[in-house]
């Protein structure tokens, strides 16, 4: 096993100059005119300048081999460059935003697989019949709509309307306490430092901005869920096993909850890591709406404004994340079924 | 039994060897190797069956692919007789000498390509070799579906249709269908019924008659390989421990484990109370054998000698009864009346 | 049993956070922006709005603008406005002297002197980021646009990478050069301009952000150029993030800063209880941004933000919200114009230029060099069109290049009407006829994302092939990263683009739109640059340097009218701008100079 | 016989039918709506009528109404129809062949070959999807081919993989070594038996994907990437609605067809494909038999 770890490990470095090298050549595309628009937001900002001296001044005109190198040797020296769409140093940029979209994948990730879980076994119980057609649409039409579509309808209901779940990570006056007050920022989760602080107001007030865009990523993840767990069910309902306990004369219910769910749950077990890998790259989108200040939206905007520090640090960062996090999958996967063995 | 005891040999395999590397680390470096198959040497006469017994992980099917270099051997030569001159068996002629050795596999349902029609299945072989003409290859198909005894109706069929004994006559068909002189029987009945076994067996028997066909039949149990070989090798560990003629090791065995597999066959008359000898322990790891006699932590007559020394195989009568063992022409094993039933 | 807990549970916790905590706050004033974050802090690099929107509230200018009026400037650090009249401007308008108001504090408790607002200019002059606002006091102070120019002035080299490449003598003697430029005398600060330009005073007033006053002591205290001539160049041309005031600021305004927090994209902002003028009336405000705008719309119909930041295109949407005020036609100085460029290159250009030649596939090269074929597009937009349907009424239609509320414009000027079949009657003497005959076929380019100047685009697209079947027009959508790239190798046929001044005089017009140097000739390809050269520039350089404002005015008259002559470019809007608030805002003030969208200083909050 | 199955599940009918009837709407695009004269070289962009920007409910001109912009919502369906099929084939089809090929490929051949590529997919794994596609479409500029190029770049790493490991499992079986034995060369054992018996699990896969591409690109088009403005494109359509969902504060339904005409193409685009991939995994599957 650590022989495995080790060895997954040893790629890790392969992968991320993988990476890298990718968005290097793919940058070598652009000219050092696109390049400089990272600084110069909008054309009511050209003014009397020389885009030029712009150029000269961020070494946009070196050669992209160069910029590769020397970005590299910053790496090593652990400086990642500084980001002109972040106001701030990469590093500091994915330090501050992450633990925001860590917080809602964290909140996500337990109405995800529960509600997931629960449809898939209902599913599968009433296999072919109203409920299970049911619930499967149901589910569908969450995987069919664009999540702002959903997120926007939803900030229309719950704050536009019921006032209820404000957008944004902190109320206001929660954020100026957390920002200027005495509040230690522990884990930059905002939740979890409230209650090491001793705030259970504030507390409250995070979880009530991370209700909307949770329910929204959990309707989003409903059916991927359903679907794994609705045929996982269904192959395991056919097994000499369960139709044993049946014989036995087990009620359905123990037969279901001691012998089909649990083993149905061994590839929603795996699928798990890759929906956090996704929860955590792919909520961008519920980020803006919900003007909720996380990864996602800082390096979708990064991108957008091509600047090319910051979307190399947290591609680098999403790779060493998407490696550890299967690898972690692998591991707990071998741990749960124990006919996995790795190799 | 037409038995010739001498003859033309067909194939001729010298020292193959056949080893699995071990890889340890995070470096993947090779620290040992599983030696499935080691320093074997034997030759298949024409028109006999040979019949290769072991444990389930001796590494007979091993061999059995190695000589098909359906999985590349280590080290060795293997010549095949074609002819009438030796041509060496290895990647570049292999490609050539396909349809002079074919092979039937041991498991009729994962051995026939679920997606695909019978006809095609047999007739593949036949489109890889160059039979162009499809009529012709289905006219052919039709041939060989006769001579293993199921119907030409069958052609369109898939696979998943076929009981496990007809299936396996689609194996042979398929295997016969390029005209070859050695087919590699692997196991080709351990996976049916006992009764369906016997007429596989049959059926390979006349077959065998029919197209002088030449056997190396690979079974775990002696009881099958009886009624079929005219000489046994027997395996163990990935070498060849005793190998003669099969009344001769039948009746009287000259290797203290091929003693004990024949202990272990029911015999069909109930009044005979044979002893049974239960091994001891379990197979050793091919990866780590015990030095000396391989078989030593297990046999009964384990002296110091076996523990240190590895046998040489040697003719012990001069009559081609071949036994790898320390004390083969003092040991006074039991054997089994030789139940002429085939 | 165990699923009926769970949904009792999820239900008293549900009620339990719904009881609506929202409360009215009078003192916290809350604007939500939503086109993007400052990008600076520090007065000598901030050029975008953003930025100019704190550095509003925190810092002081020498002279504001009273009553919003552009025309009116009363002192405000300093304690009056120097004028021929009072003796405190020369004859010639080359000597100002400005005499500093005494005993205002900056928030870290200095004290406010005549040194600290030498020191405030001569730092930017010397830092001069490159893409920052400091060519406004070269340009006056010393006739040149970058401090670059003054190195090479000081006899330097004007390419050099490094400033360490520089031989420190001549860097010494940049710096005197600078230096003389202003001199302290006793309360006073004394200006020395280069020659007479009338807009200087303009150039120091509130809403520049460029000329706000910092505290000399606090700078050096943090790390900033402490005034010594020769280690100036540390502090040259810095990363923005490298320089001092990036995210630190202290000034005299009526509010101090907390905290931008940039991770949250908000700015937080406090009253500075010793302002010279008195407290304000909040206590705090929060200046967030946040690009979606239904988010926004939100935020202001919950009453959690006071103001927000709506385009014109969505005002329909915020004017009938009960308790929300649209203050709609404030007038701005600026125009969006379409502009021709004169000399395409063809090669690697075929997706807007198509063939390259004049056969109704492409264009070619010098397409818009032929005056006819301007003028035709000029007669084909349907400005009331866009007037009313895009902007929604919100604006005027241009007279030429300068927009109309700036003095010395001519309101009389004849302008391109929407006249097909003038119009038509350009093309057809466009080449010779070859136009009218062959057709043509043109990409014509908006960069994504602004809806507004697509439309426009579609307007004149739609007029033109009307015209002529033809003429085809494609409108195309750039990234804005291709669109900068192909502005500066002058490729893209035609582009819309917007100019917001940046102090009310029509130099800060004529310049970019007209001088053979300026911002767009430079876009618009080497024939502009060569007509500029031979028709433009000595009469731009006389329009600054001109006293008599009835020299001023004949001089941009007679660039207006060559610009509408010529059809160099067309200016199609003027638009007007309109802020949207709670009703519970008093106090709101406007000025178009202004940086900020809400002057907070006069701002307070009353529950209706 | 599948056809047989299809037919008797009640949902799998529905997707059928639905399906069905977003090919007729594609095919009979022309005759259902119409182009208008002046953009008879380019039917795919969506009229305007007029250059405002606020939509305008249905009436008998406009019988879905008009939405941000001034375009024609039932025109934009219409059309988009076309490109909900051209862009979920083209990517579905590109990268579903890419992935195949190098997937399969790679597990046949196995040892170090296949180490490298799975690195390689490793690398193209390590995006996060719209950075990528953002970062693709800045730099080719915008578009639906981009778009395809962006989604085909990023996709094929899952087909690549899911067949991989399905081939793993495949070219043990006896019938692989039989073939050998049989002398059949290496590229037909991977064509006829390795890929036949590997295959439907892919096919399922991206039949489920077809229409979830719909709702990437209006994901991308809610970016400002994805389609020109203007192109019929039914993620264009839904992002347009974005500033409207909220209506107005006395009638927070004022601009529902904004929203509901293009959600109701893409929600009922997508079901079908996903009920008729269901249906299909339902039949294929011979693990779920009761």
């Amino acid at each position: 096993m650590i022989t495995y770890i080790a060895r997954r490990l040893l790629f890790l470095p392969v992968v991320l100059i993988g990476v890298t090298l990718m968005i290097f050549v793919a940058m070598s595309f652009l000219t050092p005119y696109q390049l400089v628009s990272t600084y110069i937001k909008s054309p009511e900002e050209l003014k009397n300048q020389s885009l030029d001296d712009l150029v000269r001044k961020y070494g946009l005109d070196q050669p992209v081999h160069v910029r590769y190198i020397n970005w590299m040797r910053n790496l090593l020296r652990g400086d990642l460059g500084y980001s002109a769409s972040a106001n701030m140093p990469v590093a500091e940029a994915i330090a501050r935003r992450f633990p925001a979209t860590v917080e809602l994948a964290l909140f996500a990730i337990v109405p995800v697989i529960l509600g997931g879980i629960w449809l898939g076994t209902i599913s599968a119980k009433h296999y072919n019949r109203p409920l299970d057609h049911f619930s499967r649409v149901f589910a569908i039409v969450g995987w069919s709509l664009p999540d702002f579509v959903f997120g926007l309808i939803l900030l229309m209901v719950f704050y536009g309307v019921l006032g209820w779940f404000p957008p944004g990570r902190l109320s206001m006056w929660a954020d100026s306490i957390v920002l200027t007050g005495d509040f230690t920022r522990f884990t930059g989760l905002n939740t979890l430092d409230a209650l090491l602080n001793g705030r259970p107001d504030i507390f409250w007030d995070s979880v009530r901005h991370l209700i909307a865009p949770v329910m929204t990523l959990a309707y989003l993840w409903w059916a991927y869920l359903l679907r794994i767990t609705r045929s996982s069910m269904l192959e395991v309902m056919n097994k000499d096993y369960v139709r044993t306990a049946r014989a036995k004369g087990l009620t359905e219910r123990v037969v279901m909850n001691r012998h089909v769910r649990r083993n149905a749950l061994i590839p929603v077990a795996t699928v798990s890591g890759s929906m956090v890998l996704g929860l955590l790259g792919g909520v961008v989108i519920v980020e803006t709406v919900f003007d909720y200040k996380g990864i996602g939206l800082l390096t979708a905007t990064g991108a957008q404004q091509l600047d090319y520090t910051l979307v190399l640090g947290t591609t680098l960062f999403y790779g060493l994340l998407l490696v550890l996090i299967n690898l972690v999958v692998d591991v707990l996967y071998a741990v749960i079924d124990p006919r996995v063995r790795l190799e | 039994m037409t038995t010739p005891n001498t003859g033309e040999i067909l194939l001729d395999v010298q020292g193959l060897r056949k080893y699995f590397p071990i890889t340890k680390g995070i470096f993947r470096r090779t620290v040992g190797h599983v030696k499935a198959v080691e320093n074997v040497s034997f030759q298949v006469r024409k028109g006999e069956t040979l019949g290769v017994v072991g444990e389930s992980g001796c590494g007979k099917t091993t061999m059995g692919l190695s000589i098909m270099h359906l999985i590349q051997p280590t080290q060795g030569t293997i010549r095949l007789h074609v002819d009438g001159s030796w041509t060496e068996v290895n990647e570049k002629t292999i490609r050539r000498l396909r349809d002079k050795m074919q092979i039937v596999f041991q498991d009729p349902f994962s051995s026939l390509n679920p997606r695909m029609r019978i006809r095609d299945i047999v007739a593949e072989p036949l489109q890889a070799h160059g039979m162009k003409n499809r009529r012709k290859r289905y006219e052919r198909v039709e041939e060989l579906l006769d001579a293993v005894g199921l119907g030409s109706h069958h052609m369109n069929r898939f696979p998943h249709e076929f009981s496990g004994g007809q299936r396996q006559r689609i194996g042979i068909a398929r295997a016969l269908s390029l005209n070859p002189s050695l087919v590699v029987c692997d196991e080709p009945v351990s996976a049916l019924d006992v009764s369906v076994q016997a007429q596989v067996l049959n059926l390979l028997d006349d077959l065998q008659e029919e197209f002088g066909l030449t056997y190396l039949f690979i079974a775990h149990d002696l009881s099958v390989v009886q009624h079929i070989s005219d000489r046994v090798i027997v395996m163990y560990l990935g070498r060849i421990v005793e190998m003669g003629e099969v009344g001769s090791l039948f009746s009287s065995p000259k290797h203290p484990y091929t003693e004990a597999l024949l202990s272990a066959i029911p015999d069909p008359d109930p009044d005979v109370v044979g002893e049974q000898i239960i091994l001891q322990g379990d197979v050793p790891s091919p990866a780590d054998p015990p030095p000396g006699c391989h078989f030593h932590p297990r046999c009964r007559y384990a002296q110091e000698r076996c523990r240190r020394e590895i046998p040489e195989l040697v003719d012990v009568d001069g009559k081609g009864h071949f036994a790898a063992c320390h004390y083969a022409q003092d040991l006074n094993l039991t054997g089994v009346s030789r139940a002429e039933t085939a | 049993m165990k699923t009926k807990v769970l949904s009792l549970i999820v239900l008293l916790l549900t009620l339990s956070l719904s009881v609506s905590v929202f409360a009215f706050d009078p003192e916290t004033f809350v604007y939500v922006g939503g086109a993007g974050g400052p990008q600076t802090l520090d007065p000598a690099a901030a050029y975008d709005t953003a930025s100019g929107e704190i550095i509003h509230h925190v810092y002081d200018n020498l002279f504001e603008y009273v009553d919003g009026d552009l025309d009116k400037i009363g002192p405000m650090l300093a304690t009056e406005v120097p004028t021929v009249a009072n003796g405190l401007m020369s004859e010639d308008g080359r000597t100002i002297r400005v005499p500093i108001r005494q005993g205002v504090k900056f928030h870290n408790g200095s004290v406010l002197t005549a040194e600290d607002v030498k020191y405030s200019f001569v730092r930017g002059m010397l830092a001069d980021p490159a893409g920052g606002p400091m060519w406004m006091f070269f340009e006056p102070l010393l006739g040149v646009q970058t401090m670059r120019d003054v190195i090479a002035m000081a006899g330097g080299p004007s390419d050099f990478v490094e400033i360490d490449e520089v031989d420190p003598a001549i860097l010494r003697k940049a710096y005197d050069l600078i230096d003389a430029t202003m001199e302290v005398d006793g309360n006073d600060i004394v200006f020395h301009l280069v020659d007479p330009y009338p807009p200087f005073i303009n150039i120091l007033a509130k809403g520049g952000s460029w000329s706000s006053i910092l505290s000399k002591e606090w700078m050096v205290a943090n790390g900033a150029w402490d005034g010594n001539p020769d280690t100036w160049p540390k502090w040259y041309d810095r990363a923005l993030e490298e320089m001092v005031l990036y995210d630190k600021a202290n000034g005299t305004g009526p509010f101090k800063l907390d905290t931008w927090d940039k991770s949250g994209a908000q700015v937080l902002l406090s009253r500075f209880d010793e302002y010279w003028r008195g407290p304000a009336q909040l206590k705090s405000a929060v200046i967030k941004n946040i690009p979606e705008f239904s988010t926004r719309l939100l935020m202001l119909r919950a009453g959690d933000a006071d103001g927000i930041y709506v385009g014109q295109q969505d005002l329909p949407q915020v004017r009938s919200i009960p308790n929300v005020v649209v203050v709609e036609g404030l007038p701005q100085v600026t125009n969006t114009v379409l502009f021709f460029s004169f000399t395409i290159p063809v090669e690697g250009n075929e997706d807007l230029v198509g063939s390259g030649k004049l056969d109704g596939n492409g264009i070619p090269s010098d397409f818009f060099a032929d005056i006819n074929v301007r003028k035709a597009f000029g007669y084909s937009f349907d400005f009331e069109a866009y007037l009313n349907e895009v902007a929604l009424g919100a604006g005027e239609i241009p007279k030429g290049p300068f927009p109309q509320s700036l003095p010395y414009v001519n309101t009389e000027q004849e302008y391109f009407t929407h006249d097909l079949d003038k119009a038509a009657e350009y093309f057809k003497k466009a080449f010779d006829g070859e136009v009218w005959e062959k057709g043509f076929k043109v990409g014509i380019v908006y960069n994504t994302g602004n809806d507004a100047r697509k439309t426009a685009l579609e307007i004149l697209e739609y007029n033109i092939e009307r015209i002529n079947p033809k003429f085809q027009v494609d409108v195309i959508g750039l990234e804005w990263a291709t669109v900068l790239d192909r502005l500066r190798s002058a490729s893209l046929p035609i582009f819309v683009m917007g100019w917001l001044m940046d102090f009310p005089d029509t130099h800060n017009f004529a310049v970019p739109f007209m001088h053979s140097s300026g911002t767009f000739a430079g876009f618009c390809g080497q024939g502009l640059i060569d007509l500029a050269k031979e028709q433009f520039d000595e009469l731009i350089a006389a329009g600054i340097k001109a006293t008599d404002p009835a020299e001023r005015e004949r001089i941009y008259h007679e660039l207006q009218r060559l610009y509408v002559d010529l059809a160099i470019g067309m200016p199609f809007m003027e638009a007007t701008t309109h802020r949207v608030m709670r009703d519970w805002v008093e106090g709101f003030e406007y000025c178009p100079a202004y940086s900020a969208q809400y002057d907070l200083y006069y701002i307070s909050k009353v529950q209706k | 016989m599948v056809v047989k199955k299809l037919l008797r599940n009640p949902l799998s009918m529905i997707g059928l039918l639905l399906l069905l009837g977003f090919i007729l709407v594609a095919v009979f695009a022309p005759w259902i709506a119409p182009t208008p004269e002046v953009h008879a070289n380019d039917p795919y962009r969506v009229p305007r009528y007029g250059w405002g920007n606020t939509p305008e409910p249905p009436s008998s001109e406009h019988p879905m109404g008009l939405t941000q912009g001034k375009y024609d919502i039932f025109y934009g369906i219409v059309w988009g129809t076309r490109t909900a099929f051209q862009v979920g084939l083209i990517v579905t089809g590109l990268s579903c062949l890419i992935g195949i090929v190098i997937g399969s490929t790679s597990a046949y051949i196995g040892g170090k070959f296949d180490e490298v590529v799975m690195r390689f997919v490793d690398v193209f794994m390590s995006f996060p999807f719209l950075i990528a596609a953002i970062v693709i479409t800045t730099i080719l500029g915008r578009g639906l081919d981009k778009v395809i190029i962006a989604l085909v770049i990023f996709r094929w790493t899952g087909y690549a993989r899911l067949i991989r490991g399905n081939v793993l499992q495949v070219k043990q079986e006896e019938y692989v070594m039989a073939a050998r034995a049989g002398g059949v060369v290496h590229r037909k054992i991977l064509i006829r038996h390795i890929l036949p018996n590997t295959i439907f699990p892919v096919l399922i896969q991206a039949s489920m994907n077809m229409g979830s591409i719909v709702v990437t690109a209006s994901t991308l088009s809610f970016l400002g990437l994805g389609a020109p403005e203007g192109h019929a494109d039914w993620g264009q359509m839904i992002s347009f609605a974005r500033n409207w969902i909220l209506g107005t504060p006395d009638n927070p339904m004022a601009y529902w067809y904004t929203v509901v005409w293009p959600g109701l193409a893409i929600v009922l685009f997508v079901l079908s494909w996903n009920l008729i991939g269901d249906a299909f995994r339902d039949i294929m599957d011979p693990r779920i038999q009761g």
